[in-house]
Parts: C-alpha cells; structure tokens; sequence
C-alpha cells in the first residue's frame, strides 16, 4: 500500500497549499529557529505572528505560564508594526522554504484594511488570516471576532483592498459560533481559521496576584482540543467556505479529529514548543489514514464524521 | 559537527541525591555535550502531559554526558527527578547564547545565588584552562542548600560561602559578601533577580564589566514566542531593534531571554525599579 | 502554630457552610459511594445531582471519555425525575453528613420554580443551586445561562417560590460572564456558582464518528480551571454576592487559586474520581494557607489576589 | 477486615511482557487481594494528568498479590506498562459485583474473546474448589493475542481456542465453537460487545442462564457519574427503578455498570439491535 500516489493538497479559497498542515500564528516566527532543527519546510504553509499597524513591545512580563495539558498567554501583539515589517521582515520571506500566510491584527476597521492591503502580494505570501481577537477601538473595545457585524465590516474592508483570500480568525468566548462564522462568509471570506486561543488565568497563590502581568492570557495547547474540535463542528455545519482547524494538535490522530469535524487544513501552535516534529508526525499520521481507508485525497477525509451516523443507543 | 541546537534523545545515565528536593543528574547526549556552551541549556521533554518543555542550565559537560543540577520546583522537574535511570528523555540543545571569557591577566569574581550555580561549572573549567584569577561566592538559603559545590571545588579556586542564616561561611548575602572582596575586573552572575539586580548595580556604580544569565517561564524555549522576554536599553546589540512604539516613553526594547539570552551585559540590562 | 482555632465557615446567603470546600453537582450522588472509601462528611457541602420534573433515562452511550487534563460528558441529566425524588430520595438526605445543596434543572422558567419549590424545606438542605445549562425550550432552545433575560425570569420564578438561598450556576460559553451575573444579582441571587463544564467534543478517528452518542459534551477537569479562574475573577469583579468558584481543582493550591480571585467557596467534581482524598487535601491546602498568613478566617482570603498589584514590569 | 472498596496503594512487584503490547503485571495491596470476587475490578490513578483513573480488570488474586493482564490500549494503560517495578500506585478496589456461581452438578462452559479471559482466573479457581464441570473457550484475533492461558491452564479444565486467523486452535469465533460443543446448564462470558451479545441471544434461545462482565469507558469507576449506563429490562433487579420518563416508548431501565455490574444476566440486557 505505501507506494499509493496521495494527493495532500488543500485550497484555502484560490490558494492551493501542498499538505494541509501549518504552523499557527505567533509560534513560529517564519521557521527560522525551528529550521535549526527540523525541516520546516514540510508545513504546507507558516502563518507569520500577527502585524499590527505600529510597533508594539506587547505585555510585561510574565508573558506564558505552563498549566495543566496546555500554556496560558499573554504576549501582547509584541511586533515591529507594519513599516518596519515591510522593509526587514518582508524581503526575507522569499527564504521561507514553504507558503506563508500573513497575519494582521487591529485594533479598528481601517488597521485591518491598511495592514492587510500592505500585506497583499508580499513574496510567497498565499493568503491572509486576520486576528479578530483583539478589542474594537471604535466599538468600546468589544472584541472584532464576538460581534458579527464588527466582524463583518473587517472582513468586508479588508476583502475590498486585498486579492489574496482573507481568512478571519475566530475565537471561541462566544456564546454562539454559527451566525459569527456566516456573518464572515456573508462578507466575503474565503475560509475561516478556529480557534484562537481560550480566555484563562492562573493566580499566582505564593505571591495572591495574577501569574501573568496581564492578568488574563489565552490557553492554548492540548487542554483545549475538545473545545477546538466542537467549534470545528459546529461552524462546519453552517458555513461552505474551508476551515482551518487549529488548537491543540499534537498528533495525526488529534490532525484527523478536526479534519474529521470538518476542517480542510489545520494549523498547529503550541505542540510545535513540545515536539518540534509534530508537522512531520501530523502528516504521517494523516497519510497513514489514507492508505488505511483507500482514499486518495486528503480533501475526502473533510467531515467524514459528520457522514456517520453517531453510534445509536447502548447494548 | 556543527554547534547549533539539535533534537536528540538523552539517556538518563545517573541520577544522584543531594540535599532534599536537589538532584544531580547525568544524561548522555553527545551533540549537547560536546558542544556545550558555558551558561547554555537544555529543553526537555517529559512525559505526563505537559504542553512545554523545561528548561534546565547544562550543568557539567564532558565527553558524551552532561550534567543538570536542578531542585523540585514544580511537576515537571519532580517528573525528571522520579525517571528511572535509563530512561530516554527527548532533549533539544544547547540553547542560548554563552558568557564570554574574560581578557588574559583580569580577575574574575563568579557571584551564584541557590541554584544559579548550575551556569558556571563549563566557565569555571574554562577560566581554570585559561589560568584566569577566580574568586567563586556561592549563597544559599542556609547551608543544606549549598549544593553544586562538589564539582566546582575540582577547579581549585576559593571559594566564599554565604548563607541568610549564617549556618555555613558568611551571614549575609552574596552582595554584602562581595562589596568586602578585592575589586574584580570582571563579574558573572546568577542566581535569583533581585541579587542579579543587586550585582548590576554594584558593577555599574564601579564600572565593572558584568555579564549575567538569566531566567524567565519559558513557552517555547527556541525564540519563537516571545514569552521570556526582559528590558533591555534601546538600541542594545541583543535587542529587536524595532521602532518605538506609540506612546513609549521608556528608553527600552525588549531581547528574548531564551535566544538572545539568557547571557546580558549589566550595560544593557534595564531592571524594573 | 499547628494549634490556632481557624475559622472556615463561609456564608452563601443566610446559609453557613462549616467550610469552603463543596463536592459539585452530578459528581457526588449523595456522597453514598465515596463514603465507602473516605471521610464524606469532610466536605463543607455536597451538591446533588439536578432533578428535573420528569424522570429522565439521558443521553446514549457513550457518554464519558478522558481528554488531556479532563474529561467530556455527555449524560444528559438522568434522573428520577421531582416526584420519586421527595419520595424516595429526600427522606435519606437527613442521613447525608454534612449540609446538602440541592440542584434544579428544568427547560423553562416554569419547570425550574415547580422543582425548586418542592426542595425547599428538605431536610439538611441549606441552599438550591440552578443548573441553567440546559436549553429553554420556551426561548427557541438558547441556554439560559447565556441570556441575561432568560436567567432573571428564572432566578426571579424560582425566589418568589422559595425560602432557601437561591445560586444560579453559570456556564462559560458566553462572551461576557459580567452582564449575566449581573443579571442573576439584580433576580435576587443570594450567589453564583462557576462554572459549569465548558462544551466540548472527541472525535472517533478509528469509526469515523463524535466519540460520545450525544455528538457534544461538557468538558471539566484541571484542562478548564485557567478558564474557570478568569471566570471567577471576572464576575468577582461585577457583583457583589458571594462565587462559588469551581472548574478543575485538584490540590489546596487550585482552591486557592479560585478563593483568591474572589470566590467565597469551592466546588470539587472530576477530581473526586481520581483522588477521593481531594476534599481533605484542599481543606488542608487551605488551613496551611491561613496559618501560613496568620489570618484565622477563610473569608478573608477571598478576592486576597485582587488586592494585591500585578507585577509591575520586568527587570 | 470488611470486603467493600477501599482507597489504597498498591506495590509494582513485577511485570511480564507476553506479546507485544500486552502485559502482566503483579501488585501488592493485600486488601485487594483477600477480598477480590471473580469479575471485579481495581481503578488505578497513574502519574500523567489524567483526570480519571483506569478501570482493569483483577485477574489474578494470591495471599497479598493481585494480578493484571492488560493491552496498551492508549495512553493510562501506556503508562502503566512503563511504571518502574518499586512504583507505588494509588488503587480502589475491589470494584463492582461479581459472577454467582452455579449449583452443584451444572456443566459451566466460560466464553472469553480477547482480554476478557481477564474477568475468569479467579471464577476458574472457585469452579476447579467447587469441583463444577467445566470447559475453557477463549478466542483471539490470532496466535499471539491468546494470552493469559498459562495461568488457567493451571487448573487442568479442557479449553476450547479458536482464531480468527486460523492460526490457532479452530479458525472461527468463540460463538461458532460454542454451538458445536456440548450444551452447558451455565454460561459465562466477557470480551467485545458483539460477541457477548451473540452469547446471550444464544443463551437466551436454548433457556441456558448466562452471566457476562461488561466494559464500558468510565468516568469515576464507583457510581456516583452515571457515565457507563447499560439499558436492561425495566423492573430488573439491577436497574435504577426510576419512573418511565415521558414519550420514553422502550421498555428499558438504565443499571451503572461500574457499580450494579459489571456482571449482568442475559435476561436482563437489552440489546441494540
Ligand atoms: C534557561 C533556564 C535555565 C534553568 N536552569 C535551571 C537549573 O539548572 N536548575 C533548576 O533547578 N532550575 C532551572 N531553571 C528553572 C526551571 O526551569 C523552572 O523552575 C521551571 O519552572 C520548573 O518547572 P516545573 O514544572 O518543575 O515547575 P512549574 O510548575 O513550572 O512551577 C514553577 C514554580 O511556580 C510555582 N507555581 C506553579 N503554579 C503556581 C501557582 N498557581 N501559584 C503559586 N506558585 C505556583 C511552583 O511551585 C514552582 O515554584 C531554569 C530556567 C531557565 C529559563
Ligand atoms: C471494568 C473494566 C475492566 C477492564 N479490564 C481490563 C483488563 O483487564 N485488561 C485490559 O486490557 N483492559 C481492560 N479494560 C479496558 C480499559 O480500561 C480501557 O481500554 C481503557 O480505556 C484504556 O485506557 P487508556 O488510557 O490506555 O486508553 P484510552 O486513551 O482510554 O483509549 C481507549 C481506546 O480508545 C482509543 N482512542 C482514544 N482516543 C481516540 C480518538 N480520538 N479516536 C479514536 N480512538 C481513540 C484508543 O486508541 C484506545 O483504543 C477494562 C475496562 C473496564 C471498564
Ligand atoms: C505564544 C503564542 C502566541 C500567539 N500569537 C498569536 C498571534 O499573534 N496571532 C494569532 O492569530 N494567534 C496567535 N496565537 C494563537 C495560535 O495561533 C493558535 O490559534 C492557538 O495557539 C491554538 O492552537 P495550539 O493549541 O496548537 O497552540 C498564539 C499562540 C501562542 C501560544
Ligand atoms: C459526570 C458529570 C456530571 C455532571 N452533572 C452536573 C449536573 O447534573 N448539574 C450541574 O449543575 N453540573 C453538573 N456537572 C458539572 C460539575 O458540577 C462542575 O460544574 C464541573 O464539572 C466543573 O468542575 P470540575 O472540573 O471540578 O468537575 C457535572 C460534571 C460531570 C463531570
Ligand atoms: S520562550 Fe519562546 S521566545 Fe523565549
Ligand atoms: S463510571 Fe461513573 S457511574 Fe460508572
């Protein structure tokens, strides 16, 4: 059975990615540390850390703290800013030995829109991914990715500026993923990536103040897998753009989990800090799973879940 | 061989009590071994859930076997200390930069607070080939805590011994301890922040060259999360060099403890007042 | 110092719990099968499974699997429904060793005053806690804990019909946990209990299905507490009644966690089934705690983080 | 000393590998040991960030010895098979209830696919005291997943080995064999949900009674979740006799299996068909 030709690529809307395993956003840099160890261009794409328009240096320190299966943090959006960006950063992406999706993070609709229209038609950049997560300035700092029409005009703003498929970013504080992840199609996404990291805090108990300097962070990594994995589900079940499926992911079985849901591609974060080989693991597992089911396409696998019936009754 | 961090996997060859809650642990590992760097360190990964790898300052470093000194913090490191001997342990190594040797003829002062004299034994052994004048002040809790002192004891160098309740060498700090030594040329330390802090201090007010290893939680270990970050002045070589944010008032900029780091100068160093 | 008479009642409403520390609902039974292997009667508390009206046989099997860190459930409140319950059950509760909460779900405002009215006045319980985690079937099935307006119409019902203090228990799965405490205060709450579990879902790579019949499920364990922390620390910061605070607490240091981010009690569930000692350990963890400070009540711990600065930048 | 759970802690004494992925190990815990029933169970909480333990199976059970035979199944049962001998592990038991033995003079025929052979050593062993007829059938996918034959063997009762591969014993399944072999007054079985229910719809349409032990994925393992519910007949001794809920048209009742089985009666489970 190995010698079966498997056909791994994905389209994350006009963009065709070469596997369906990427690196998360702000875990990776542009695999440039990671290259020093394992070959990063075996992701079918980097998402680069989230640009902001001007420079940030992001939170005080502590920034992480390790809990229980997963890290919680509280980086801040540390960044050089877009300017700085396009004239370091930019020019060297053409060295990154795989695609690369772009990341922007605002803090207002225009941010996006500006940020994103810089990014557009950057060296091997296939797509950008917009980190709604952050507060609305101009909305009382509601989050972008827990209002629909907030989200909404994001996406439509940076859709009328930018060529390459814009990928909102959703976060799963909300009570009801489903009419957020249509309102991002209605205006014009071209898939959506789930999910950004979970609201958490640690108290530091020694010292009875907050562990990070931030007070509140972001968990990530496996403790939030079944979160992930039902936030796939449930925006699978309401939208037709692509997903990408992301929180969590640290082994083939838990990649065919949210494929499984779902997703189209998934992206991988915080397990990348644990097993630099993850992607690697990620996709022989997913291969593994092809050959298994004599399927020739990794797009098949797209919720092969949702076609079972759920197990009926008990003996 | 080239010298930048590898993925490999580590044997637990020895592991050795020392005082309760410290252990001396040996792990072969050639890569890391060979190649260590004086203050570098390793990322381990170990079983039972964790969603990171631990950070721990190679210790010692000779032919194909390292060293880590390291007290039971928390779960990962009573984890480490429970593995039974022979154990594989997935390691990534060596991390960081490295303290950089002092010139031929100036007198080195290695200041180690508790568990910071896990970076010196490879710069002790380092200073020794060099025939460099080293004065070694290890501080402690009290004296069941003075752990490590074993292996650097082989170098011959005097030591200074200090602890907050007098039960061994000096009561005091290491600071105190230090402003009654002859004057150094150049200081190294680590050890807790507020005694690093103390130190840079010191060393700028006499305009003593200082390098420091430091130590932050850690996310990723290899400098791409931006989670151990520490202040640095604007314009610092270890810096990332990106404009000034909005708004910042502050003559500073930020460098990664883990990839920049965990080696800083005092000259660079700004510390929260 | 082992000998200071420590004083760790806490009071929920016009009840007084003889300590913090409090077995959650749906883990515990009566406590009948845990008083085979430890001291039950330990606990400052112990929550009943929620009664609905009818009985109810819940959800196919399966209906538990272990994540990282936790556990998904997906029971579906079965039950022997309101009237075998007073009739077979209540007339036990009197056995039960320490102080009991009772626990209400229903799927309309009605339902809930019905069954809480008929706990009032049992014997040995000292409080009702409302599961308002399942759909409301008069409100097009949203959650009532995840509408303001939902959750006062049944904390108002449910007030108007009973003596006992009222604790509605929230869920995480909102955007904002603050306007619906809120909301629960103004009903009349005499306090909240957070969180419940938060949703969830395994995949069943190997059959192609969700792992659990049910499709979804609540996540609990040491994976949710930084998620169930921040919760805590939020709605601490809104209301002013007393939270108990739960999510994943396994050790004296988790309880703390959640007593320092303003909660007046804990709960313990998943934990009990790995470590039936829980209970003892936290109560321990705590007295340590108030030795440790020389504080002698447990009541001035609470909110002890919210107090103290965060940790002002990095050196 | 009274037989009802308890939460102890038990000692590794030894582990044997007897195919690959599957193990033996020996604890000591005497409480487990003098009270174990035939079909009971231990839940054992192991080093990892679980949140639930793992419910096995007590196998064997000698002076102040229990045995269990295990698969590494997924991650608990992972770590299990790699504790160190030494290791301490926290254990209740004995869990659940247990097989009734049958009267005297009844020929016992005992059904075991796969690890359910590890419901039957200590049954095996009051039937070879009670000096009851009986006869062995275990079934296997093939060869080298027969395990736990050696210590059953050691009672001298015949045995029955099917495979499904062929490559031991008769090429088929456990139920296949069973309908060629003498008829037995009882029936016992454990192992895969279709084969216990083929066990029982056979036992059902000869009249023959039949006990199993059934599995299920646990949550508390002590009866408190309801998480490992099994649908028998309403009015069935082991049921929850709670009222018949609205527009509920089946006539079933829930039992937990962890805490009124795991041994249940083939007139009282209802299947799904
Ligand atoms: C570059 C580098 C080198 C290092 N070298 C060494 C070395 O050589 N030897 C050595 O001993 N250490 C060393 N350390 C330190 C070590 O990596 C950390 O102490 C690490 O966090 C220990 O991990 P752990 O999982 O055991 O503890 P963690 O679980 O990470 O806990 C760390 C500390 O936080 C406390 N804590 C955790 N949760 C809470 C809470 N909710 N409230 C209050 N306190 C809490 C723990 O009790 C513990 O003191 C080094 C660190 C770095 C960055
Ligand atoms: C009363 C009782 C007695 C038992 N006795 C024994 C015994 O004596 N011997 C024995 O070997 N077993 C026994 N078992 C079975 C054993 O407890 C279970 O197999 C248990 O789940 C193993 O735990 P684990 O953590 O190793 O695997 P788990 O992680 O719980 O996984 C269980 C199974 O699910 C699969 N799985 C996990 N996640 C996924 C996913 N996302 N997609 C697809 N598959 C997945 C795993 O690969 C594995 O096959 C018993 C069970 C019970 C209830
Ligand atoms: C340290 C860290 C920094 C992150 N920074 C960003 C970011 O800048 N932009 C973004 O969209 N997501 C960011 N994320 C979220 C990840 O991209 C991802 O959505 C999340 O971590 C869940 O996946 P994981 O569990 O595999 O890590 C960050 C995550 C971590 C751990
Ligand atoms: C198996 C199980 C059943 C539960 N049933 C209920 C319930 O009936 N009503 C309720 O309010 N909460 C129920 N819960 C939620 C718990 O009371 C608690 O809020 C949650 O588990 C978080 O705490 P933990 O992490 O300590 O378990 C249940 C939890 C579990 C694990
Ligand atoms: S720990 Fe990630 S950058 Fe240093
Ligand atoms: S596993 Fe909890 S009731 Fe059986």
């Amino acid at each position: 059975m190995t010698g079966a030709p498997l056909d791994l690529r994905v389209k994350i809307g006009a963009a065709t990615l070469k596997n369906p395993v990427i690196a998360a956003s702000g875990c990776y840099n542009r695999g440039e540390e990671y290259a020093q160890i394992v070959d990063v261009g075996r992701y079918g794409a980097i998402t680069l850390k989230s640009v902001t328009r001007s420079p940030r240096l992001g939170n005080d320190m502590p920034r992480v703290f390790p809990t229980p299966g997963g890290l919680l943090n509280a980086i801040g959006l540390q960044g050089p800013g877009i300017d700085h960006f396009l004239a370091h950063i930019a020019p060297e992406l053409s060295k990154v030995p795989t695609a690369v999706i772009a990341s922007v993070a605002g803090f207002s609709v225009a941010e996006f829109a500006e940020v994103a229209a810089l990014m557009d038609g950057l060296p091997n950049v296939i797509a950008i991914e917009l980190d709604v997560s952050c507060p609305n300035v101009d909305r009382e700092g509601q989050c972008f990715a827990a209002d629909a029409a907030s989200l909404a005009a994001v996406v439509g703003a940076v859709k009328s500026r930018v060529k390459l498929p814009v990928i909102p970013k959703l976060m799963p504080n909300v009570a009801d993923l489903r009419p957020i992840a249509q309102a991002a199609q209605d205006a014009g996404a071209d898939a959506v990536s789930l999910i950004n990291a979970v609201r958490g805090m640690v108290v530091d108990v020694a010292n009875a103040r907050p562990m990070l300097a931030n007070v509140s962070g972001g968990l990530t990594g496996p403790a939030i897998r079944p979160i992930a994995v039902h936030a796939v589900w449930e925006v699978a079940g309401t939208v037709s753009i692509p997903i990408i499926g992301m929180g969590g992911i640290e082994t083939g079985n838990d990649a065919l989990e949210f494929l499984f849901a779902g997703a189209s591609a998934i992206a991988i974060g915080t397990a990348n800090f644990r097993d630099p080989l993850v992607h690697v693991r990620a996709l022989q597992g997913i291969e593994e799973e092809l050959r298994r089911r004599s399927v020739a396409s990794v797009r098949e696998l797209t919720g092969m879940a949702r076609t079972t019936q759920a197990k009926a009754g008990s003996h | 061989m080239d010298s930048s961090p590898r993925l490999e996997t580590a044997t637990l060859v020895s592991r050795e009590f020392r005082a309760p809650g410290f252990w001396f642990l040996k792990l072969r590992c050639e890569h890391v071994a060979r190649h260590a760097r004086p203050a570098q360190f390793v990322a381990l990964d170990l079983p039972g859930g964790f969603a990171v790898r631990l950070p721990l300052g190679i210790y010692t470093a000779q032919d194909d076997t390292f060293g880590l000194l390291f007290k039971e913090w928390g779960e990962r490191t009573t984890r480490l200390a429970a593995l039974p001997e022979g154990s594989q342990i997935s390691c990534i190594g060596p991390l960081g930069n490295a303290f950089a040797m002092p010139r031929a003829g100036e007198r080195v002062v290695i200041v180690a607070g508790g568990l910071g004299v896990a970076a010196f034994w490879m710069l002790v052994k380092e200073l020794k080939e060099a025939s460099i004048d080293t004065t070694i002040v290890l501080g402690a809790r009290s004296a069941p805590h003075l752990v490590g002192r074993e292996e650097l004891a082989a170098f011959g160098f005097p030591f200074e011994i200090c602890t907050d309740d007098g039960s061994e060498g000096h009561r005091g700090t290491v600071i105190d301890r230090l402003r009654s030594l002859p004057r150094a040329d150049v200081l190294y330390g680590c050890g807790p922040g507020n005694m690093l802090q103390a130190l840079c201090g010191l060393a700028d007010k006499h305009g003593i060259t200082c390098q420091v290893s430091l130590e932050e939680t850690f996310g990723c270990s290899l400098g791409t999360c931006w989670g151990c970050v520490v202040s640095v002045r604007r314009g610092s070589g270890q810096a990332t060099g990106y404009p000034r944010a909005p708004g910042e008032s502050r003559d500073l900029d930020f460098a990664r403890v883990c990839k920049d780091g965990t080696v800083f100068s005092s000259a660079e160093l700004v510390w929260a007042s």
